[in-house]
């Protein structure tokens, strides 16, 4: 089984984020939205956890809401990738369950 | 593929129905079915037609309304929730029906997936 | 729960699939309202014979702590229903070993009897699971 | 001493609304005066008179009215938020009575203490 | 907003008091209605010709941040009121140095104009106000 | 000006705490409500924090909050005092203003 995971809160604000990498299996996805996109443009340290995940996880994160929250696609994180709605969609199709880590 | 979705919060408060109305659309929009929307939690007050926001705002009970009439997908707000929150067949915005939790559990198990969106 | 669904009988299968569906508690109860109606659902699943298990992690092992007293607070006290599961054949708890023992909790704190898991059983557990509903 | 008391979240939904009519109800009970409660966000949510609560929990939309039939509190509800999310006169709860947000700047001014209970 | 409050009268003055009224943000925008509807209550003191700080720490920094296009996501763009907070003579915009620079933005990523303060500024700052509004 | 400061969120869940203790003023007070009561409760980290902070703050958690998790006095960390809600509003009386960090 492989999964998608959501995350939607500020990796500074609650540990939805981190608890989502911590428990995500081997070879499942990441989908960082709403609030979580934060996550994407952090830098420092979680721009750091991103990195150790994405050897083993691919992470992803949901334009629209990045573009709502002002933020520029030159400030994500390497190994992050950008979806819209219908990447969101195809995401959890390609997975055989969805995750959100509310 | 066929796709159940479940809100957990109300318009307003959270952008999870913001979230899960984009992703609704999206999945018709590429074909595939939406089993069946449920609503719980706060989610119910998606459902209430007495909603009027500010008029250049997004209107997201019209938003879902449309989506049931145009595409015939079927709403479903949880009676309990509803009824704790104050939500009945009185202020029920069109295309929405008050049902019980079987109705998410069998989303469930009919549907190839189910996607949560909540706080 | 002032309404618990009626016990379902041992042939009950609605709809000929059973899936395991898995809850993800990660929230603390009573400051929120998601303990007390996720586990309204936890209830329905299983009235419908599905494979439920229920996880307690993070905030979410606070659920199930012991002596929980809420009048003084105005509120209701709904932890007796977490033992009324086994009742409903819910009997797959599973409680975070890491979250657990980074709140000063141990098993005899809690009001059910349950599996401790660490990460990476708890992650093999999940990755296992069909349906996830999460709060 | 005047207390003003602002509330930001629905009933059953956070414990919010709890701790503040707890709160309203201990200061009356120590001679206090309460100047206003205003209910703010999904706050405006405690006035519906439609909620119906499971017979063996509390009723919060019931018991503010009490509050409001025998102590006199003003208990205002901020008319843009309510509009947002669907409470109107036709379901407002005995005791309570929607304005403006000034109401809220008011009981600041007004009020020695200003208590927030929120998310 | 799409009803901005009329912009007071120099002279008005409708309950002889001024208070310190300080409002303190720390959610992010858009995934909450959080900061839109707080903004919606900075204006109205403002009319009410109090004396108005506003406060933007942890999260909140993030309601200031420039360029924000929230249409694609279905959501409205409020952000355009924070600029119109001066016609309103809001003016006391602070920001926490150390929630800046912890989320990786400095003062040329918020669309207006604000004074950054460090924790103890903005605790002798905080120390000072006789109105204290949260979100 | 002395100022009372409410905390109700669980310091393994949220910041508030933290950003409350960093942000309140010497010679202020500060009381669990809610979920914040499990601050008082937590030992760990937690309790350390507290202690650090109870030489310049006074750190008061809410009884029936702590009641209603079922977690017993005699778990709460030192310097932590107990009030009833009766004891919120002589505090909020006894000081000049109150903060709640939501």
């Amino acid at each position: 089984m492989s999964k998608l995971h959501t995350v939607n809160k500020s990796p500074f604000d609650k540990n939805s984020f981190d608890s989502c990498l911590t428990l995500a299996e081997d070879g499942s996805a990441v989908l960082l939205i709403e609030d979580g996109v934060y996550a994407a443009v952090a830098g420092g340290d979680v721009a750091a956890r991103i990195a150790d995940a994405s050897s083993r996880l691919k992470v992803y994160v949901l334009g629209p809401d990045l573009a709502a929250r002002g933020m520029a696609e030159d400030r994500i994180a390497d190994g992050v990738s950008v979806v819209d709605y219908g990447g969101f969609v195809d995401l959890a199709e390609a997975h055989d369950a969805v995750h959100s880590w509310l | 593929m066929k796709f159940g979705v479940l809100v957990n919060e109300g318009p307003f408060t959270h952008q999870c129905s913001d979230s899960a109305y984009q992703f609704t659309k999206a999945a018709l929009e590429k074909g595939h079915e939406i089993f069946r929307v449920f609503f719980y939690y706060d989610g119910v007050n998606n459902a209430n037609k007495l909603a009027e926001p500010p008029s250049d705002d997004r209107n997201l009970t019209a938003n879902w309304s449309a989506l049931a009439e145009e595409h015939g997908v079927d709403l479903v707000v949880c009676v309990a929730a509803a009824l704790r929150r104050g939500l009945n067949d009185d202020i029920l915005a069109p295309g929405f029906r008050i049902s019980g939790l079987g109705q998410l559990i069998e989303a469930g198990i009919q549907a190839d997936r189910l996607v949560t969106f909540g706080d | 729960m002032s309404d618990l669904p009626p016990i379902p009988p041992d042939d009950e299968d609605e709809f000929g699939v059973v899936k395991k569906f898995c809850y993800v508690n990660r929230k603390a109860p009573y400051g929120t309202v998601y303990a007390l109606e996720s586990l309204e659902m936890v209830l329905i699943a299983a009235a419908f014979d599905q494979d439920v298990s229920v996880v307690f992690m993070d905030d979410g092992v606070y659920q199930i702590k012991s002596e929980q007293a809420p009048e003084a607070a105005g509120m209701k006290n709904f932890s007796k229903t977490y033992r009324a599961l086994e009742g409903y054949d819910v009997e797959k708890l599973y409680v975070s070993k890491e979250s657990m023992e980074e709140r000063g909790l141990t098993t005899d704190d809690f009001l059910v009897d349950v599996e401790v898991l660490d990460h990476a059983a708890l992650s093999a557990l999940m990755a296992e699971q069909e349906v996830v509903i999460t709060s």
